[in-house]
């Protein structure tokens, strides 16, 4: 897969307008992310504390606001020049960091310079956390975007309407926007950036005020959209959701990626003879056993904390037991350590260093894992 | 700026007047010294001359002086002032573009030249605006016997200032008093194309406001400042008084 | 005693005085070219001004400010020094024409129009810009939606403008000249009645003036819904 | 050719001429006393206006904005009706004095204050009151916090009606005379030099008045900080 | 317990300021609760799809909307006048309903019509779904509420500070409020409630834009707000959060109340011995059979669909199986019924007319209930 969105060595910090008003000793940037690559038909959800920069990240990546330094690439976007927004006092610095990182972006380092003044809008589209709706009826709103490119008056109205029925406001579309109920108003965001099919759509905490029945739609419509090769890049904190979109999930504080503490492994739950248990049946292959009575489920997590690993075949109450070898051993921090294991369907663990020690755990040895048929949760 | 300086003294005269007295500075030259002497301050307001009278009819002036000897008249007749005194008078000048179009120059006395302005229709401009100025060229016009009408005619009702400068830029005829042309004269073309009938003589008169209309009025300092102005010392500074070496105004107390 | 009664100035524009109309005509006449210039020039100034971070952008905004109150008088003389004969502009013979009068008036207004115009929109959900942004909105389509979305205080901004210069005397009485038939306007008018002394004339020609006003103003009000409904507290 | 060099103006001022400074303090003392006034009623006029519904409101809001347009000459008479000799106040004895014009410029002024204050606060949040009232704000509390809230807004109409009312010259010359050493305003003594065809003076003066003005604006702005961080677009 | 707040015969509909932009045929009231009361330490939860009317009904208890008909009483607040707002058109109407139904309510009557006008402000705070936080710093926002009351100097640090770290928020004090990220604003805005201690606390989803973590925290300080005594009224599109947090669900459906269709249990799920299966003890006293894995849960969801009725006793794969008396038989709809038991844990289903027909089921008639473990959801 290609990538269509690509950051590297991103750094922003929010320029201190008024000392005066900010806490002191908060000097590491607000957003640093090494490197981060969404590609085309893919869901990355950003996942993290308030403040940790989901949003500023987000603007970043709709070019709302100016990096530092880094880079941002969206090879697919067909850039159209609108000008110049808000200044680009670091724009020299930024093409400088491009340049000193040579040829290996590749594709468009020039639109991209130009981009973070404004000009790749066409390909990364924001839907605010808080969206502003225009003074106008719910339809005018959904219609603006199609409107100001010229596009047929026709094709504007079918392809709002159809907008507006993805997200359940058909019957809404004369409504006088200012007056919707919160989730009514995010909806009607969604579907007014839906109309653009842009190349990169970006929503910060997309579902946040809206219904459960209506949060499993809207996550079917980014699926549908990304499955059509859009990049998708959201925001949330219901961590159902995160787990049920994530192609990639992106866990952030203060600022940078974590490391995953879940392994997240995509298939379906199937009915088991059992009616104690349930079986998910990975799309790697192997079965996991589960807790019963969520048929239909698609995605199961497990912790990385509850998988046990043994030299030997265990005998324990783990209902989920796999033979497997090491493909990687990382530190995380101080006394911990994150093996990766291949067991024909990959599986990260998370080890004490003495737990390493005794094992004698290396990359390319052979090992078992278990863990609990309950330690697997499903969404 | 003349000796007139802090306002300290107890007794305010209110002095309504046209707005040539002040323009040309003669005020300056005029009340320091009767302000020192009794003890006043006079707050001169300089206004059109129908404002003036108002400003009078209201009470709200305790003298006023004006050069419309119709309207004073009537003034007094309405029993709003108490007696008209003349003290001093300037004179009118007709202007007009140096190359007088009209043949104003040649012209034997002021209503001949207004016939051959009418009669060239060449542009004059009038004040329009009831003042004496106004009122003298109306009696002018009908001496002449000319229906001042059509499009040559131009009523534009400003102050004099106004007037000149439209009259220079428009390169019209207008009649002006001799004070105001005379601060006029360094920035403009226009020059006098006639002057010196007796018909343009200007008298100024003063006239305290009654108190038996208006019991609040300052009747004995009004009596005095009128006193002041026809009084040698008053009569020699209105006649000391000189803009670039020449006399605007000349005593004529009885 | 020196005020008319209402009816006395109404009766005077309903009995058609064709003098009156002719003076009406010319305030309005005046006032809106004056203002639909500073309108055309202001509003983008005035947008500029709020969307732009540029060095002295406090000094320009507090300029704009002051200017609004830039005396009439000081705008006549300046526009004076311009179009009369001996100034550079002079060959175009403006000079006491309602041309002089509406580009002295414009000058008024224009300042008026990009204070209010950025006071409105400095008040504006910075949410809304970067929405227009990320849809792709061409700088031209920002414009006329940031416009759109703070009518109101454009409306004011303008209504006020608008207000300021159909109410002014000044420039109009410097630059028009007060000229019969051709450049008097209701304040220059009322300006040679009070200097007559005709003070209740005056007030029935200020009244007048007021009604006209308020009907252009009425019927901006309306176009633009000065209460659109749910953005009002 | 009649534009005379700033510095001219400047070292007038500078040289601490005694009339000048005394026509300039003339012309600070009244523009701020009256705008003070009117920002006392305007204020909560205008917020009362903003926040509460009332039959008719949309033709009090109009009217207001109307009135911004008052002509200074209509005011100056209206109040010489008033406060004149034969005036029902006229036992006060106020006419041609600073009282006069002070009264003459807050009635300029209130409309001014109103409208804008009205303008600026309907683009409040209505979150912002319905916030004040949960949190148990009294009604006095509330519109504190409303001000402080809306502070560009009020600063702007408070700027705009010092700006309209220093400006000014018909109230000011009508209500206070343009006596000297008493009444003599920078706008007043601009008309007087404009009459005497002294056009560079009064466009010095005019100058000087520009300075004024825009010292007393950079001040306020700076009080209110015209640009709140974060809530710019 | 007292009831904190009552609400009776409420109805509410949004005045149609413009009627060419609304649409036609939407004729019904916006809001429409004939009954609904919260005892003081309580804690009642709206659920409810975008536009149910949620929003509407939390202002129209705040105070913030004027009833068209219907009574809003709190029996605890100590009215304070603040004078009247926003006008009240329908104030006599109101008074007038409220006569008409005589003293049955008693208590603050008189004050409760003056309480439309807006003098119960000080009983009942709400925070909004879009917080407004003044253009002020965060310490300054919180202490608003304090300083108006004219609070001591050091009591409005003391109780500030004490608000701010309940919300996680202490180190942020100084920052300018609007710069803060979303969830941040949420945050603040429910400190600012919180120093108040009012005697009821709505809360419009207070928690949507909050991180994980966080939602925890503000749902325990919630608890022990109403531990305190406070009533809580929030509004909720999590559903985790709404069954872990009520004490009385209210789900809600075109601003009407809807009947709840889950039986929702507290107590504690307890570790078991069987590995495959959970025990939830139940505060009644019986425990359930339930998923393993989630020790330490305090709620037991179970959808009345879920469960099973017979006549005699049933051997089927369902753990839970119940012997208990039937206490009512309601409709619902059309076809369905809905009936309450008493099996030592009040439990409720929902059958159809054949099945209440074939099973004869009557009031007091003897019956068993049975529901599978993995039909039991913990929260
Ligand atoms: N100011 C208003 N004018 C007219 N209709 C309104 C107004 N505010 C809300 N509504 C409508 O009233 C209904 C109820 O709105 P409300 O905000 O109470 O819903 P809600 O349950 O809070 O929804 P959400 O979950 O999206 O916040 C909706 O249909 C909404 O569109
Ligand atoms: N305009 C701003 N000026 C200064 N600091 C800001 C500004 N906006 C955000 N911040 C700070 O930057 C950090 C990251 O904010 P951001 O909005 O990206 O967080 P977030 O992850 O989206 O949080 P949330 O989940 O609450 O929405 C926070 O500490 C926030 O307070
Ligand atoms: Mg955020
Ligand atoms: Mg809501």
């Amino acid at each position: 897969m290609s990538a269509a969105l690509e950051i590297s060595g991103l750094r922003f910090t929010y320029p201190d307008l008024d000392g005066a008003r900010t806490p002191s000793g908060d000097l590491q940037p607000t957003v640093s992310i090494d490197e981060l690559s969404v590609s085309a038909g893919e869901i990355a959800v950003l996942i993290g504390d308030n403040g940790s920069g989901k949003t500023t990240l987000l603007k970043l990546v709709a070019g709302l606001l100016t990096p530092d330094a880094g880079r941002i690439e969206m090879p697919f976007s067909q850039s159209r020049s609108h000008g110049s927004h808000g200044g680009a006092p670091a724009a020299s610095s930024v093409t400088t960091s491009c340049a000193a990182r040579g040829s290996a972006g590749g594709g468009l380092t020039a639109e991209f310079a130009a981009g973070f003044t404004g000009e790749f809008t066409d390909a990364a589209v924001l839907v605010h956390q808080k969206p502003y709706l225009f003074a106008e009826n719910v339809f005018a709103n959904v219609a603006y975007p199609l409107r100001i490119r010229k596009v047929a008056r026709a094709e504007v109205h079918r392809r709002t309407l159809t907008a507006l029925d993805t997200v359940g406001l058909k019957q809404l579309s004369g409504r006088w926007a200012p007056s919707l109920s919160g989730g009514e108003k995010q909806r009607a965001a969604i579907a007014r950036a839906l109309v653009l099919r842009p190349a990169v759509l970006v929503l910060d905490e997309p579902t946040s005020n809206i219904d459960y029945g209506s949060v499993r739609t809207i996550e079917a419509v980014l699926r549908e959209l990304a499955d059509s090769g859009v990049a998708v890049v959201v925001s949330t904190h219901n961590m159902a959701s995160a787990y049920r979109l994530a192609d990639c999930l992106v866990p952030l504080a203060a600022g940078r990626r974590q490391r995953l503490a879940v392994n997240l492994l995509r298939g379906r739950a199937v009915p088991s003879e059992d009616g104690h248990i349930g079986v998910f049946r990975t799309t790697y292959g192997p079965e996991v056993f589960c807790p019963a009575g969520w048929e239909g489920a698609g995605t199961a997590v497990v912790r990385m904390d509850d998988i046990i690993l043994s030299t030997g075949e265990m005998v324990s109450s783990a209902q989920n037991r796999f033979r497997g070898t090491v493909v990687a051993v990382e530190p995380i921090e101080h006394d911990l350590f994150c093996v990766e294991l291949d067991c024909g369907i990959p599986l990260s663990c998370s080890l004490t260093y003495r737990s390493v020690e005794e094992l004698g755990i290396a990359s390319g040895a052979a090992i078992h894992a278990a863990f609990k048929a309950s330690a697997v949760k499903l969404y | 700026a003349g000796g007139r300086g802090e306002r300290d003294a107890d007794i305010r005269l209110t002095l309504a007047t046209t707005t040539s007295t002040e323009n040309s500075g003669l005020l300056d030259a005029l009340l320091p010294a009767f302000e020192q002497e009794h003890n006043v301050v006079v707050d001169a307001i300089a206004v059109g001359t129908g404002q003036a009278l108002e400003i009078g009819r209201t009470g709200d002036a305790d003298v006023v002086m004006v050069h419309a000897p119709v309207l004073e008249e009537e003034f007094v007749a309405e029993g709003y002032g108490v007696e008209r005194v003349y003290f001093m008078y300037n004179d009118f000048v007709v202007i007009g573009p140096p190359a007088d179009p009209a043949g104003v120059r040649a012209a034997d006395g002021a209503v001949d030249a207004f016939r051959r302005i009418a009669g060239s229709e060449s542009v004059f401009i009038s004040r329009g605006d009831n003042s004496g100025t106004h009122i003298k060229e109306l009696m002018i016009w009908r001496e002449a016997g000319v229906r001042a009408e059509g499009d040559w005619y131009r009523e534009v009702g400003q102050g004099m200032g106004g007037v000149i400068t439209l009259a220079n830029d428009q390169e019209a005829y207008t009649l002006s008093d001799r004070g105001t042309f005379l601060s006029y004269v360094a920035a403009i073309d226009a020059t006098i194309v006639n002057e010196g009938d007796d018909i343009l003589f200007n008298p100024y008169g003063a006239i305290a406001v009654n108190p038996e209309r208006h019991p609040h009025t300052k009747i004995e300092p009004a009596e005095a400042f009128i006193d002041y102005l026809v009084s040698d010392e008053g009569q020699q500074r209105i006649a000391g008084y000189t803009v670039n070496g020449e006399q605007l105004f000349f005593p004529n107390a009885q | 005693m020196l005020l008319p009664s209402f009816g006395e100035a109404l009766g005077l524009l309903a009995s058609g005085d064709r003098e009156l109309l002719a003076i009406t005509a010319n305030s309005l006449n005046f006032a809106i070219c004056s203002t639909v210039i500073a309108a055309l020039i202001g509003i983008p100034l005035g947008i500029v001004t709020t969307l732009r971070e540029f060095p002295g952008k406090r000094v320009v905004i507090s300029v704009s400010y002051t200017l609004m109150g830039l005396p009439t008088v000081v705008v006549g003389l300046l526009v004076f020094s311009l179009l009369s004969r001996s100034g550079p502009l002079g060959g175009f013979g403006l000079m006491f024409s309602p041309a002089a009068v509406i580009i002295g008036q414009a000058i008024l207004a224009l300042p008026i129009v990009v204070s209010l115009v950025y006071g409105g929109l400095a008040r504006l959900d910075p949410e809304l810009y970067e929405t227009l942004i990320t849809l792709g909105a061409s700088r031209l389509q920002r414009t006329v939606k940031i416009v759109r979305e703070a009518r109101i205080s454009v409306a004011a901004a303008v209504l006020t403008a608008f207000g300021r210069v159909v109410g002014e005397v000044g420039a109009a009485m410097m630059l028009g000249g007060n000229i019969r038939w051709y450049t008097r306007t209701i304040t220059t008018a009322i300006a040679l009645e009070t200097a007559k002394g005709a003070f209740t004339l005056s007030v029935a020609l200020g009244i007048v003036l007021m009604v006209v006003a308020f009907g252009v103003n009425f019927g901006l009000n309306y176009l633009v819904k000065l209460r659109p409904r749910g953005r009002i507290l």
